[in-house]
């Protein structure tokens, strides 16, 4: 059954502390490539039968309405999973 | 008279719910229980104040707040505040609620140390004139519990201004243990009928069981004021009284 | 697993020599060929797995059971008399008067933890708590014991960071506040952490149920949350022990879910109050197979199940893996058919999904149905209660003598030992800055001590104190205690030891002890040092609560604790129970800056005891001896204490263990900065002991406590009327912002507090 | 500067309380067309200049030790952000 992807990430205004605290131990740990560790959400939706572009639409309506909250955070992706 | 009835709404896995109750109970007011699925007004003549108790509704998984603000009750209070029939007041988790609902401004995201934790908060109240703080001064220091991983407060600066010019920052920590903007801890709306406090007023309700005080460890009590004030708020709300 | 035929009862009578993997499933030859005499024939897939589960060290107590015996047949009649449900159950059960009751029980979750140290831990809480709630009773309280590695070690954070989040995450959506604890960093729990979970529950005595399941025609529900794949194989799983490679045999870690478990305690608790149910049991380890010939073992004797009806969280599961799956936030119960429909409309009301399995019949015999096919045929009693008990061999290990002529003040650490008041504060700043001593605030904080609104105390507190009835005030004081060095040094005087602390910790802060549960953590009972050192703790441990008068209410048996060939070190955790008339007599061990100006005294004599101490492990030694037990006075310790504290005497109390005196007044200091001047001559000059001795030795059945000065006469009064040793000490100087003792040194709260503060979050905080 | 994003998910036969918590709520609110939510994470790298193939090794290794916690989670995906 095809899954449809939806990304959700802190806004950039929006202070991500859960990020911080990684980008916080990289250095440590000797990972001194990557900065600006930001933390987000990713939900897998199964849907049952082909995700039509209505679903996607759909699925997008719960990505606003449930999965992300617009004063924090935003809605980074809406997809069909390959 | 008799004791004015104060709703409370019992979210799912709200942990507070049953101290809420019982410290209402304790200010003099009758707690009446709400039932989340509830699509039916109460009747708001005889019930013109309404608590959203705090603690993990429904798991707080997704985000703190978020599924309780799904729940079929917060359309039917969103309507009664609408239309100016009713004072909502979130408390802790019940705060997260209301930004979740977008009855509030600004939103929470998690603890500067992103961990949950269990605090003492010494907080000062700015303004004495709403539903939740008429009990207390203006310029009087409280201590109260605080509580939870997603619990630091975060605004657009537009937000932030209006908040502070309205006066509408009712409530601030001398520091934020969560890290908050401002050290906002309890804000409100414009109109004053919808209330959020970051913090846990009854755990400081009953001297022994309280926060730490300058007489003994437990025995602050500063929780109380809150649930005074929520009480004669709805009084006057039932003698028509109209609260500013 | 053999997808083509079903292995059912009958196919199995025809294929006797096919072969099964007993030994996979942690099995010897002797069991499995015990098992196929039992049933009289080979076992089919699912009996086998059930077997194998329930036969598990971890669920049989196999090799613990004859030790484990004398728990009750050191039991006297008077310390029976305020059991209301004794050894053997879920959970024992303690009268408390007034109607009412308190059950509590502490379980270890060591090898899950390992694996997976949030899980783990927070799984634990939610177990623990299940066999609260099976035994009719609400949780109102929950702790936790941790035992980790070396502080500076790689993988330690790992531990401790998820172990500590995990206990947490689970008790605070609970809604059930933690209020008590107790966390040890020694190098010899590196691969085999230690994560013990306690949790303590109130009930009416008309609400008490038991696990059994009786009545013919009565019906077998499950209900909660969904059975999947998890910690399949778990129970015999716990029972080995760590390779080198981590886990042998890794299954689906156990996740929890709190939410779901929340719900599940309101229900089940409705269930009760409605007297809905005949018998309930909840699931743990073994699952649906320990859960099913439990029940039926402990009633008439037969059930039928359809297992088929069990509702699934992942499809493709096996019959067998059915029977064994760990899915958490499960209970299973027995219901007259007249109440199935109110046991539905609960469930509705609840939104928890259920699903009707089977039913109770006089067959004695216990039968599974998978698709119509009958695969499990047994007699329950042989499953859950037949189980082989083995008298392991052990033998006080010859390294033993050495070990203990090896003292601290013989070996190369205990010499130059401080002695200077510079050296002497030097030592005490350092000992509170070690991982063993500092604050606990970075682990308790991160726990709900508040919910519920009954919490007289918690940490820092000698021990944790819940309200239980709220007209009276009536109410319980709970710690767990567990110096596993002692034990190690000494089994037998070591379990004597734990059991002294906890006690004696509940007693400091004014309740009277009722009873204790035990968890006992051991390494590998097939290596006769280990056994012996079980057998020891066991018996230490009995003849402690025989000498105390207060029963072992109940427990909990976690063997094979070892990496490779290493055990770990003994570790019989005690959590004891006390009782309050009223929460509000209710004692501190801290000081607050209202207690200024009130005198300290130290109850007890100070001997020269340093070996297992917590000064000799700053400085690398474990040898020697542990402090010598005196259980008489220790119950007079704790007599004193509970009339001085009921009698409001006293402002606070902290029982001296870790650490000595040092270690305590520090303790009392540093959580409000609340400065004390102290004098050691009196002591050094009673006990003979230079100053060094008298601040770190850990002496047992001691105490300070904090009188305010319009209660000295009557305290001194009856300290000597019960001839106990009182030294008044010094005093509360709160401007004097410092631990000062007098003509050796005066350390500031400043320098005292960085190093103990900053401990645990400088390495495990984010 | 190109960002690097990391799907980190919890392995299917594990229970997944969030998506769970999720799951319970849709029919309520109408969305019938989608079942069995996955909540899981998604973390953005910034890379300070090019993304190599070494880069992109060095995300995996990231996850590997860090962002993902092998007992009950799989890595879904490392790949650069369109
Ligand atoms: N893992 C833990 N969980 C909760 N509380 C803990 C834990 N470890 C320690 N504590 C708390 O920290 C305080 C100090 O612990 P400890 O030094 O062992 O005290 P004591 O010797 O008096 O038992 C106690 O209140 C104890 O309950
Ligand atoms: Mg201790």
């Amino acid at each position: 059954m095809p899954t449809i992807v939806v990304d959700v990430m802190p806004k950039p205004a929006v202070l991500d502390p859960q990020g911080k605290a990684i980008d916080a131990r990289l250095p440590e740990l000797g990972f001194r490539e990557f900065s600006q560790v930001r933390q987000g959400k990713r939900f897998e939706l199964t849907v049952e039968g082909e995700v039509t572009a209505d679903i996607l639409d759909r699925a997008k309506a719960l990505a606003a309405e449930l999965l992300a909250n617009p004063s924090t955070e935003y809605i980074a992706n809406v997809e069909v999973a390959k | 008279m008799s004791a004015p009835k104060i709703g409370v709404v019992m979210f799912d896995a709200a942990t507070d719910a049953p101290s809420v109750l019982r410290a209402v109970e304790l200010a003099g007011g009758t707690p009446v229980k709400l039932h989340p699925k509830t699509t039916v007004a109460p009747d708001l003549a005889d019930l013109p104040l309404v608590i959203l108790p705090g603690g993990f509704s429904y798991g707080d998984y997704l985000r703190a707040g978020a599924l309780a603000a799904t729940q079929p009750i917060m359309r039917v209070l969103e309507d009664a505040v609408k239309a100016q029939e009713l004072t909502l007041i979130g408390l802790g988790n019940g705060f997260q609620v209301l930004t979740e609902s977008g009855l509030l401004p600004g939103g929470f995201i998690a603890n500067d140390v992103p961990v949950f934790e269990h605090a003492e908060v010494d907080l000062v109240v700015e303004n004495n004139t709403t539903a939740m703080t008429a009990a207390y001064d203006t310029g009087e220091h409280i201590r109260l519990v605080h509580k939870g991983a997603f619990t630091q407060y975060t605004a657009t600066e537009e937000e932030l201004e209006a908040l502070e010019e309205q006066g509408n920052v009712v409530i601030r920590a001398t520091e934020s243990p969560a890290g908050s903007v401002n050290n906002i801890a309890g804000i409100s709306s414009d109109d004053g009928l919808v209330l959020g406090l970051m913090a846990s007023p009854e755990y400081a309700i009953e001297a022994g069981f309280g926060t730490d005080h300058a007489e003994g460890p437990g025995q602050g009590v500063d929780g109380q004021g809150l649930f005074v004030s929520v009480v004669r708020a709805a009084i006057a709300a039932k003698n028509g009284v109209v609260s500013e | 697993m053999n997808n083509e035929q079903l292995d059912t009862v009958d196919y199995a009578a025809g294929t006797p020599d096919q072969d099964q993997p007993w030994a996979a499933l942690g099995l010897n030859e002797q069991e499995y060929q015990r098992i196929r005499r039992i049933v009289g024939r080979r076992p089919t897939e699912a009996e086998l797995a059930m077997y194998s589960s329930m036969w598990s060290e971890h669920t049989s107590y196999k090799s613990s059971k004859v030790h484990l015996k004398q728990f009750g047949q050191k039991t006297t009649e008077e310390m029976q008399k305020h059991m209301l449900v004794g050894l053997g159950e879920n959970a024992g059960v303690v009268d408390l008067g007034d109607g009412w009751a308190v059950t509590f029980k502490v379980e270890s979750h060591n090898s899950p933890s390992y694996l997976e140290p949030f899980q783990g831990a927070a799984t634990g809480i939610g177990g623990v708590v299940r066999d609260i709630i099976s035994m009719g009773a609400r949780p109102v309280a929950v702790l936790d014991a941790l035992r980790v590695g070396h502080e500076d070690h790689e993988d330690t954070a790992r531990i401790v960071k998820g172990a500590v989040a995990g206990v947490g995450h689970y008790g605070n959506i609970l809604g059930v506040p933690n209020i008590a604890g107790e966390t040890d960093f020694d190098p010899v729990f590196q691969g085999n952490p230690l994560v013990n979970a306690g949790a303590v529950g109130v009930l009416r005595h008309e609400d008490l149920r038991l696990a059994q399941a009786s009545g013919a025609g009565n019906k077998i529900v499950l209900f909660g949350a969904r059975t999947g794949g998890d910690g399949i194989g778990g129970a015999a799983m716990s029972s080995a022990s760590f390779d080198d490679e981590g886990a042998t045999n890794t299954p689906v870690v156990q996740a929890g879910d709190p939410l779901q478990e929340n719900v599940i305690i309101e229900a089940t608790l409705e269930l009760f109050s409605k007297s809905l149910v005949e018998g309930i049991q909840d699931l743990g380890a073994a699952g649906i197979a320990c859960a099913t010939s439990e029940l039926a073992a402990s009633g008439d004797g037969g059930m039928h199940i359809e297992l088929t009806n069990v509702l699934l969280r992942d499809e493709g599961l096996s019959a067998g893996d059915i029977l064994m799956a760990e899915s958490q936030e499960r209970m299973m119960a027995v219901v007259t058919p007249d109440n199935t429909d109110a046991f539905e409309h609960i469930m509705h009301n609840y939104g928890v999904e259920y699903s009707w399995l089977g039913e109770v019949n006089d067959s004695g015999r216990l039968t599974i149905d998978w698709n119509g096919e009958r695969i499990v045929d047994v007699d329950p009693v042989t499953v859950a209660d037949d189980s082989p008990v083995y008298e392991r061999p052990y033998a006080r290990p010859a390294s033993q003598d050495a070990l203990q002529a090896d003292t601290f003040r013989g070996s190369a650490a205990g010499t130059n030992l401080p002695s200077t008041g510079d050296e002497l504060k030097a030592a005490v700043v350092e000992l509170m800055s070690s991982v063993n001593m500092a604050d606990r605030s970075w682990i308790s904080s991160q726990t709900d001590t508040s919910v519920g609104g009954n919490t007289r105390q918690g940490a820092p507190n000698d021990s944790g104190v819940i309200r239980v009835d709220e007209e009276t005030g009536m109410g319980i004081g709970l710690a767990i205690d567990c110096n596993s060095r002692y034990v190690y040094l000494d089994p037998y005087q070591g379990a004597q030891l734990a059991v002294a602390e906890s006690y004696r910790n509940v007693a400091t802060s004014g309740a009277t002890p009722l009873g204790i549960s035990d968890g006992l953590n051991f390494g590998s009972p097939e290596n006769p040092d280990v056994m012996w050192q079980f057998a020891e703790s066991t018996r230490g441990i009995a003849d402690a609560c025989q000498e105390l008068g207060i029963p072992v209410t109940g427990g909990n048996v976690s063997l094979y604790n070892q990496t490779v060939d290493t055990p770990i070190h003994p570790t019989p955790m005690i959590v004891t129970l006390g009782r309050y008339d009223d929460v509000a007599t209710a004692v501190p061990s801290w000081l607050h800056p209202s207690f200024n100006g009130s005198a300290l005294y130290l109850l007890g004599e100070t001997f020269d005891e340093l070996d297992g101490s917590q000064f000799a492990h700053l400085r690398g030694h474990l040898g020697g001896t542990p402090p010598k037990v005196d259980l008489a006075q220790e119950a007079r310790l704790a007599g004193l204490l509970a009339n001085a504290s009921r009698t409001h005497m006293l402002d606070a109390a902290h029982d001296l263990s870790e650490g000595g005196l040092a270690g305590a007044l520090a303790d009392m200091v540093l959580p409000a900065g609340v400065g004390v001047r102290v004098n050691l001559e009196y002591v050094t000059e009673r006990d003979n002991i230079d100053a060094f001795t008298a601040l770190f030795s850990e002496s047992q059945a001691r105490a300070i406590v904090a009188v305010p000065l319009s209660e000295e006469v009557r305290f001194r009064g009856i300290a000597e009327s019960r001839g106990y040793p009182a030294l008044r000490i010094g005093v509360v100087d709160a401007d004097s912002e410092s631990l000062e003792v007098q003509d050796l040194f005066s350390a500031s709260i400043t320098e005292l507090r960085e190093g103990w503060a900053s401990a645990l979050p400088q390495r495990f905080g984010n």
